[in-house]
């Protein structure tokens, strides 16, 4: 399982890491949300993965590390927080600045064309 | 093996047969008026026979009747017929085309703006 | 008895799931994928309570009401944004 | 709304909450007890002022056969609409259905409508601005006007019934 | 009086004159007079002293860290100097007095003359080379200001600041070689690093020392190729140009030069930087002098060639070079300073300073003129005054030396070629100004200047003379004693005669002269051949030089920094690749030893779910309903997986979390442009998805490699003590609400000041409304369809209840104030979506603001409380009390806390959410423009 | 018992609390004197901790749970070093926005103090993973600052800054999970102490996660390649945010001290000085890549955040050099470079409010109604910061370049400090040049500056002849805060082994 899991964070981060690098502001909040998905899993994998075990007394024979899992839900707290700011900043800069590109000035056409120019 | 262990495994089996046919329902009907029976119906069937073998697990476990599973079915029969209804008030507003054959299908229109 | 059945009960809705991933990803329309989404939010309640008698542990039970509450808001929100773009106005 | 009103909620709201409590501790000590009445009066009381005007229920005993009616209906048209689920969508006749409403306030009408979306095969899409009637998508439509009489007898009336309207 | 007074009472006459306006123009001039004049007399006192051989010193610690005190002495060449620092800097007030016009700013004047004053005296009394550089950077700083001090022309801006430029470029490379020497001798102390010469000279860094301390002397002596900053210095006010760039800053250099000769001069590299730098020097300043039309021009390039002699002097390395070097300091400053001076004049008085223009000024400013001219044959060597005798000493140890072998005889060529370019150009100031027919267009009728005015003239030209005829008698002993401090205690024999016979030195002088007289005769055909190059204003491409390469640094920096956020998130995890990945490849097995969890179908079914939902999100983020609707996939899958593991909290708050995120997400999508646009070229995809997975590489590996290995944490202590000393049974809340409350105190803050954040963004936003969905189909009309409405009515005492259930058990259950603050905001949320702000914002009286606060302030208060009892901040306290009838009962200061947690969550979310949503009801918005 | 320590952080989280609640909330007037009023008493406890500490670190057991197993705080000079550090300057940033009519946005005042709130924390904590959430508090509060004042340039920097910062806290976690997952604690003197004891696969996990720190504390303070966001976001900053910003990047550097001077220094066996191969060679981009942004920066405020990124990578130099015995060098320059950026940032606003169209940027414009005082104290600030004397730079500047002695540090150190020290005097002279002297013919503005912000501006700016006077006693101090680095953790360690004693004896 542990691979599996592993697996399943990389894709994770890949996948957010992939979207922060977009040019739009909503693709970037997405990716950040991806991010901090991943991030909360492997911050909980460090205490390592256990079945049956939550880390509540009387009620699990073993339990597993819960120290990552009280950090994990600081984690995941602030980075709700951070979230709710980023979507809201990039709602504001779309009513500042009239577009949604993560710099506030989409590439012109002009620029786009230059570029094609160069590469062909 | 005891009484409640038998019935703890019927109700869970049926309950696992109503989810997957639910679910194959809306993988398999032909337009989205018909799938949306599939989660609205048959899943909720499979819901609570599954809470209802987790009543009697718990309750037979030694700790005493425990039934708060009986919640969750609260939540879920109340609120299921709701997004049915938004579901459907949603795909009639963008107008989703039902099967062609479809009893009543001229009145869609009527649906849509709430006539009667 | 009980361990089999739950393994098979779990298989079950395991494949509840990935029947569900299908009709999302296969659309046609966005409102085929929140039914889609819909359903899974009710297998998942299954699966957790299925967790729950397989572990014989009491704690997951508010996993599933949780997801049974959170699962109504959340598709009911999304069918709001269809309807009216806003969904608090 | 008057403060007399919002301090003595409506007993079915109490009633509920006062099992919903007991059903989430699953314990019924005396402190426990003390504790869901508590709870059970000053939540309502605490929501009084965004909670719009509801209808009541007048027979509650109506209210309980009729939520057993209901559970009944359940499975069995469960049990009907797998068999639909399996067997050929061809043979499926999916339909609209337009059901006149006797009834007029927003409570049972929206209690009719889960009701009827509860029920496998239908699902209520839509009510008419003026509550005159009621738009149903059903799964297989054999006789429409069967149907319509069937969801008016058995569900519509007790409703009437219970709310006393 | 001790020494540091020097300095200290030119440093505060250089505040006196700012307040000392109001006295008049003679009052300030006097009162700042004062000072320089007491630290003269000062100077004066220790005269007898230091020509007795003995130097004068103070010391006192100041930065014993690095080796700099301030340490004062006064041996011969430091008096020479401060004397002529402070002897020249009185007649410069004096003169400037009557230059300044009543439109400049005086005391400004003043007060940076007197700066610069402490500056050099700082640098030529100081005994700790840190001490010296320090005086030495505030020369160049004080002599930006003055250069400046016209600042509203663009020359005086430019001159002033390619000046600073230069000398401070030069001021930092000296900086190094001090701190080098300083580190070689391990001490800046100036008699250690005196006393340590053949270290230095024998040190593997002598070279480098050599180079960096030579870069500062010869850039702030305007040596070539240095020199170009010096003419146009000339920006200045004439008594600045009189002083500094004649008299004494540009002569700092030298000191440096003449300080350190004894540490070191006396080597190959030396003789050959230091004479041939100054050979250069003087013919290129010769040269140049003689074709430059503006008088302070001429008299900038000559000043030039002279600091050339007295380098080449230096460089020669013999002890008799060296006298004359210290020699023609002393002469140079006094003649062209009056030089200078009678140039101000000139220029004050006639308006001009164009020689083109000037002719025949002798009818009207004969005395002025007489002054002048003598001077000028003082520069030019005339016998009788003070220029022959140096000269004459320069030409003699020209002869003598040999150390450029066979093609030594080019060095008096040379130089006697430089002293004729040096007569030549001598000869046009003195012919073209005062002869030469009648001026051309002055603005004014040029007359003698005021009396006082021409006073510093007469003094100083007086001292050419008298020097120039009883050289022994006059500055006979201070010229020993400055050349035996230069050459570390060894006076070599000299005489100072005028007449020393018929030899070698003197026909290099008679043909000096013959030459000059030959070439001003033919200066005509020079000048035409001269104009084949065109005149460069060294000035203007300096600045443009500086623009050119800023403009440069632009292009570069763009290519690394575009300014886009993009290109920065790629620098970004592009170091994270790079520091993390290597120590990874290291690893000679992923997986270690511990035993892993067996793989069953649900867990690959979420696993599909998971590893699909995220990357279908990746493939259709263009779709953003359908990109959020994954997202929700995602996230239940993760609750799920923290379910699974034993993580049930989590499970908890990340479900909740995800539904507050997805309902902030919808109003965000709402409001933001409904066509995302690909900004992306095909190249970027495929680097950004290269260096995605990379990083997704990293983190996967890094999480399977730590998963499956041992560890031991300090955990076990929160498993014993949770229940004891925490009084719960639920580990995790014990942790968050008491071991570790105090992140938990740090997050909810956090969550506070995102709400406060939000809110002023939300203030004043004025979104675009689109009209109609992304497929043009215009909004439903029901506003809020009544059976939702109903349900929902009915769904919020059942979620406040659950929410009330679940803050409660949160210490010994899974739960807590955050899971219950979040069910709540989402219940009273769910009431908006169902209902709209208006309905609620009647009926629902919090201030959620409020709600942060006081929940902030009950945390607060909780683990201050403590603090009553001596206790740390946040020191929980928990006890079991027996109440009749309900049985015992724990109460926990935690609980407080986690009340604070739980209103602190609810206030923040809904001043988020509500607000949010009161936006469309205002009437802020704009119509979607797409 | 005592609470010093924790009060440079209670303290302005109260008053931030208080100033949310009526009857503060609306009334901006008792906002701003309740908050320098509490700024100023912060600055005295500064004071106190910092002379406490001289004597003795100092830790806080918050909640009485003992190190390793709670959150502790450490403070020790170097800590209260910048606690004081980062009071004063709040103070005059304070005092100077003190003066703004706050028509601009709200909440001012509390944001002001949650940031000081998560910096001192930062600053105080001796607990990793709340070092975390501090960095957190400090960097929300810098966002909703940032925005302060509203505007299209702000909306635009605050967008880049924030992705990236977000992007830097999942690295930190990472990191942090990766740390825990190997070392098994928390507490960064404990972490010291247990990565000696790691086994070898162990120690290379630790590493990849501990080299992520690196990329964090270098993203914050502005580390090359990750300084791309600094010059923007000062610029667009309000003044007294740009100005308390200007501590913000010594956090970053704060951190990498503790973590790779700390917990992997000298003492971490096989991983000692792990990240010093990385930094030097990045210290020295920085310092080049500063002063090239320097000479081409078109405005002021663009030319101080240059300078802050010179700063930044001087600094950084100065932790490398010499195996670390260059910090207290170091120390002194950060002192120094820190006080006066944040008064260059102060002035910049000003002499930008002043010129009117033509801001601060370096073109021909209308005099200035203050030009000759504000033409002062740009001189007297653009000396200090060039490093001439007789101001605190040059003395900085000394010290960091008789930090190097290996003559390969001395080439590469005393080539760019000193390249970077020129291009710096030229890009100052140019600045002030156009600025106070390039005028055109109009009439000078009506906008003078409160004299409330000119005691902030002359406060901070005070500093640096106060710095270069007592340059004596404060270097010795630096110098022994510098080694705090090291022995404070060799402190916490002994308390941790007097506390398992006294376990074990109990038991
Ligand atoms: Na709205
Ligand atoms: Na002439």
């Amino acid at each position: 399982m542990e691979l599996i899991f592993a697996l399943c964070v990389g894709v994770l981060t890949s996948c957010g890491i992939y979207l922060c690098l977009r040019g739009t502001t909503f693709s970037v909040v997405l990716g950040l949300t991806l991010l901090s998905y991943s991030v909360n899993l492997f911050l909980f994998a460090s205490g390592r993965l256990a079945l049956n075990a939550a880390p509540i007394l009387k009620h699990s024979e073993q339990i597993t590390d819960p120290l990552p899992q009280a950090l994990v839900l600081t984690a995941i707290v602030i980075g709700f927080a951070m979230t709710a700011f980023a979507v809201i900043l990039a709602m504001r800069a779309r009513a500042d600045l009239g577009n949604d590109h993560v710099d506030g000035t989409p590439p012109s056409l002009e620029q786009t064309l230059r570029q094609k120019d160069k590469r062909s | 093996m005891d009484i409640a262990q038998l019935a703890t495994v019927v109700f869970l089996l049926i309950g696992g047969v109503f989810l997957l046919i639910g679910s194959f329902g809306l993988f398999k009907l032909p337009d989205f008026y018909m799938r949306l029976h599939a989660p609205t119906k048959a899943s909720t069937l499979g819901i609570g026979s599954i809470l209802v073998a987790s009543i009697i697990f718990y309750s037979f476990k030694g700790d005493g009747l425990s039934i708060k599973e009986f919640l969750i079915t609260l939540f879920i029969f109340l609120t299921a017929p709701i997004t049915a209804h938004m579901l459907s008030k949603a795909a009639l507003h963008v107008r989703c085309e039902p099967r062609a054959d479809t009893l009543n299908i001229d009145k869609l229109e009527k649906i849509r703006n709430r006539e009667s | 008895m009980l361990e089999t059945t739950i393994l098979i009960v779990s298989a079950l809705i395991g494949l509840s799931l990935l029947l569900n991933l299908w009709r999302f990803m296969k659309g046609p329309h966005m409102l085929d994928r929140i039914i889609a989404l819909d359903t899974m939010y009710i297998n998942a309640i299954a699966l957790i309570v299925l967790l729950g008698i397989f572990m014989g542990s009491p704690l997951y039970y508010e996993g599933a009401l949780f997801i049974a509450m959170l699962g109504f808001v959340s598709t009911s929100a999304v069918c709001k944004f269809i309807l009216r773009g806003d969904i608090i106005e | 709304m008057d403060i007399k009103h919002s301090l003595w909620p409506s007993p079915f709201n109490f009633a509920l909450l006062l099992v919903v409590w007991i059903l989430l501790t699953n314990s019924f000590s005396v402190g426990n007890l003390l504790l869901a009445v508590v709870l059970a009066w000053f939540i309502p009381f605490l929501v009084s002022r965004i909670q719009s005007d509801t209808s009541r229920v007048k027979k509650p005993g109506k209210a309980v056969r009729y939520v057993m009616v209901l559970l009944y209906d359940i499975i069995v048209s469960n049990i009907v609409v797998a068999r639909q689920i399996l067997g050929s969508a061809h043979k499926l006749q999916p339909g609209f259905i337009e059901i006149p409403l006797d009834l007029r306030e927003p409570l049972p009408i929206t209690l009719l409508a889960s009701t009827i979306s509860l029920t496998p095969g239908t699902v209520s899409t839509e009510v008419s601005k003026d509550r005159q009637c009621l738009f149903v998508h059903a799964l297989n439509v054999p006789d429409e006007a069967a149907l319509i009489a069937q969801i008016k007898s058995r569900y519509e009336a007790p409703l009437k019934e219970i709310f006393g309207c | 009086m001790s020494l540091y007074w020097v300095p200290l009472l030119t440093f505060i006459g250089s505040l006196v004159p700012l307040i000392a306006g109001r006295l008049g123009r003679s009052g300030c001039a006097a009162l700042t007079a004062l000072f320089p004049a007491i630290a003269l007399a000062l100077i004066a006192s220790h005269i007898a002293t230091v020509f007795d051989g003995q130097t004068v010193r103070f010391a006192a610690e100041w930065v014993p860290k690095i080796g700099l005190d301030i340490s004062f002495r006064l041996d011969g060449l430091a008096l020479l100097f401060a004397l002529l620092i402070l002897g020249i800097g009185l007649l410069v007030i004096l003169y400037a007095r009557y230059y300044l016009s009543e439109k400049d700013a005086m005391g400004r004047f003043y007060s940076f003359l007197m700066l610069f004053m402490t500056a050099m005296l700082g640098i030529v009394l100081s005994n700790n080379l840190l001490q010296m550089w320090f005086f030495w950077e505030l020369t160049s700083l004080s002599s930006f200001l003055l250069i400046s001090y016209w600042h509203h022309r663009s020359d005086a801006r430019k001159g002033a600041r390619m000046a600073l430029t230069i000398t401070g470029a030069g001021g930092l490379a000296l900086l190094a070689g001090i701190v080098l020497i300083g580190q070689l001798v391990g001490s800046y102390d100036l008699d250690i690093v005196l006393a340590s010469g053949d270290l230095i000279r024998g040190s593997e860094h002598y070279l480098t020392i050599l180079v960096l301390v030579l870069l500062g002397a010869f850039t702030k002596s305007a040596q070539f190729p240095f020199h170009f900053w010096l003419p146009h210095a000339m920006a200045a006010p004439t008594p600045v140009s009189a002083y500094l760039h004649s008299a004494t800053m540009v002569k700092a250099g030298i000191f440096l030069m003449a300080r350190l000769y004894p540490v070191l001069a006396g080597t190959e590299a030396w003789f050959l930087i230091v004479s041939i730098t100054g050979l250069l020097t003087l013919l290129i300043g010769a040269y140049m002098a003689l074709f430059k039309h503006d008088l302070k021009g001429l008299l900038a390039y000559s000043t030039v060639s002279h600091l050339g002699l007295i380098t080449l002097l230096l460089g020669m390395g013999t002890q008799l070079a060296a006298v004359a070097a210290v020699f023609h300091i002393i002469n140079h400053a006094t003649f062209k300073a009056s030089l200078f001076m009678a140039a101000g004049i000139i220029d004050h008085e006639s308006g001009s300073r164009d020689m083109r223009q000037l002719n025949g000024l002798w009818k009207y400013m004969p005395q002025t003129a007489t002054l002048a001219i003598i001077a000028s044959a003082a520069m030019a060597g005339v016998p009788l005054l003070n220029g022959f005798l140096s000269k004459e000493m320069f030409f003699a140890e020209t002869l003598e030396q040999s150390t450029l072998g066979s093609i030594s005889w080019m060095v008096p060529v040379f130089a006697t070629i430089g002293a004729a370019f040096s007569v030549a150009y001598s000869l046009r100031f003195i012919h073209d100004v005062f002869f030469n027919g009648e001026p051309r267009d002055l603005p004014k009728v040029p007359h003698e200047p005021p009396r006082y005015m021409r006073v510093p003239v007469e003094i100083l030209v007086g001292l050419c003379l008298i020097v120039g005829i009883l050289p022994q008698l006059t500055i006979g002993e201070l010229l020993a004693s400055a050349s035996t401090a230069v050459l570390g205690g060894n006076l070599p024999y000299y005489k100072l005669y005028i007449w020393h016979g018929f030899n070698l030195p003197l026909m290099m002088s008679i043909a000096a002269m013959a030459g000059g007289a030959v070439l001003y005769i033919n200066r005509h055909r020079l000048f035409r051949f001269q104009a084949n190059f065109p005149e460069r204003n060294e000035s203007q491409m300096f600045d443009d030089g500086i623009k050119k390469i800023r403009d440069g640094i632009r292009v570069f920096m763009g290519w690394f920094d575009n300014g886009a956020t993009q290109r920065s998130v790629f620098w970004l995890l592009f170091l994270a690749v790079a520091v993390s990945i290597p120590p990874l490849m290291s690893l000679n097995s992923t997986a270690g030893f511990r035993p892993q969890i067996p793989v069953d179908s649900v867990m690959i079914a979420g696993a599909t779910l998971l590893c699909v939902a995220s990357i279908a999100t990746v493939i259709w983020h263009h779709q953003r309903l359908l990109s959020l609707l994954l997202l929700s996939i995602v996230g239940l899958i993760v609750s799920i997986s923290f379910a699974l593991f034993s993580a049930p909290d989590l499970a908890l708050t990340q479900l909740s979390v995800e539904v507050v995120t997805i309902v902030l997400l919808l109003l965000a999508l709402y409001f933001l442009p409904q066509r995302i646009r690909n900004y992306s070229s095909p190249n970027r995809i495929v680097r950004d998805a290269s260096l995605s997975v990379l990083i997704g590489g990293m983190v996967g590996t890094l999480t399977y490699a730590l998963m499956t290995r041992p560890f031991e944490s300090i955990s076990w202590f929160y498993e014993a003590n949770a229940k004891t000393l925490g009084g719960g049974t639920n580990i995790v809340n014990v942790i968050l609400v008491d071991f570790r409350g105090f992140d938990t105190f740090g997050e909810i803050t956090v969550l506070a000041i995102a709400a406060l954040g939000i809110f002023k963004l939300i203030a004043r936003m004025r979104l675009y409304q689109p009209h109609t969905d992304p497929d043009g189909i215009p909004w439903a009309p029901d506003k809020h369809p009544i059976m939702f409405q109903i349900i929902s009515q009915a769904l919020l005492p059942l979620a406040l209840m659950v929410s009330f259930y679940i803050f409660l058990r949160g210490h010994n259950l899974p739960g807590g104030g955050f899971i219950a603050g979040l069910i709540t905001s989402i219940a009273i949320i769910q009431q908006y979506i169902a209902r709209g702000y208006d309905f609620l914002r009647d009926r629902i009286n919090v201030n959620y603001l409020s709600l942060i606060g006081s929940g902030l302030l009950i945390a607060f208060v909780t683990g201050v409380g403590s603090f009553l009892w001596q206790q740390p901040f946040l020191k929980s306290w928990h006890d079991y009390i027996d109440f009749p009838l309900i049985g015992e009962v724990e109460l926990a200061s935690a609980m407080a806390f986690d009340l604070g947690v739980y209103l602190t969550v609810v206030g923040a979310s809904m001043l988020i959410l509500a607000n949010l949503g009161g936006l469309t009801t205002t009437d802020r918005l704009r119509e979607e423009e797409e | 018992m005592t609470h010093l320590p924790i009060l440079p952080i209670l303290l302005p989280s109260l008053v931030g609390i208080l100033l949310i609640l009526p009857p503060f909330a609306n009334h901006l007037r008792m906002q701003r004197w309740f908050t320098l009023g509490a700024l100023g008493v912060l600055v005295i406890i500064a004071i106190e901790l910092l002379m406490t500490t001289d004597q003795s670190p100092l830790i806080y057991i918050l909640g009485g749970w003992h190190p390793p197993f709670g959150i502790m705080l450490l403070a020790d000079r170097l800590s209260a070093l910048l606690v004081l550090l980062t009071a004063v300057l709040a103070f005059c940033a304070a005092l100077y926005g003190a003066a703004y009519e706050e028509t601009t946005g709200r909440f001012f005042y509390p944001l002001f103090l949650f940031q000081i709130m998560g910096i001192n924390g930062a600053f105080l904590t001796g607990d990793a993973f709340n070092l975390f959430v501090f960095f957190e508090i400090l960097l929300i509060a810098s966002y909703a600052l940032l925005i302060h004042g509203g505007g299209k340039e702000k909306t635009k920097a605050s967008f880049h800054y924030i992705t990236l910062n977000l992007i830097g806290s999942a690295f930190f976690l990472i990191a942090l999970g990766t740390l825990y997952g190997t070392l098994g604690t928390l507490n960064m003197a404990d972490m010291s102490n247990r990565v000696t004891t790691l086994m070898p696969s162990g120690q290379i996990i630790a590493k990849a996660g501990g080299m992520l720190l690196l990329v964090v504390f270098g993203l914050k303070s502005a580390m090359l390649p990750l300084q791309f966001w600094l010059p923007k976001t000062y610029a667009a900053a309000s003044a007294p945010v740009a100005a308390l910003f200007a501590i913000m990047t010594k956090v970053g550097l704060y951190s990498i001290y503790r973590v790779f001077g700390g917990i992997f220094g000298e003492t971490a066996g096989s991983l000692a000085f792990m990240a010093h191969g990385w930094i030097w060679p990045l210290a020295i981009a920085t310092l080049v890549f500063g002063m090239l942004g320097a000479l081409a920066a078109p405005s002021l405020r663009l030319l101080t955040s240059n300078m802050v990124i010179i700063s930044v990578g001087t600094l950084l130099l100065t932790f490398v050099v010499n195996q670390g015995n260059a910090l207290g060098a170091g120390l002194y320059y950060l002192i120094h470079s820190t006080l006066v950026t944040g008064a260059l940032f102060l002035l910049a606003d000003q002499i930008r409010v002043q010129r009117g169209n033509a801001q601060d940027r370096f073109v021909v414009s209308r005099p200035m109604a203050q030009g000759k005082p504000l033409g002062i104290l740009y001189m007297i600030a653009a000396i200090a910061v060039v490093g001439l004397p007789p101001l605190s730079g040059f003395i900085g500047k000394l010290l960091v370049l008789q930090g190097a002695v290996e003559p390969q540090e001395q080439t590469w150190l005393w080539g760019t400090v000193l390249v970077s020290s020129l291009l710096a005097l030229i890009a100052f002279s140019r600045a002030g040049t156009a600025l106070f002297w390039h005028l055109s013919g109009s009439k000078p503005g009506s906008e003078t500056a409160h004299p409330l912000q000119w005691t902030a501006i002359v406060l901070l700016l005070s500093a640096s002849p106060l710095l270069t006077i007592f340059a004596g006693p404060v270097t010795e101090f630096t110098d022994r805060a510098a080694d705090d680095v090291v022995n404070s953790h060799e402190f916490v360690l002994q308390i941790i082994d007097q506390q398992e004693a006294l376990h074990s004896d109990g038991h």
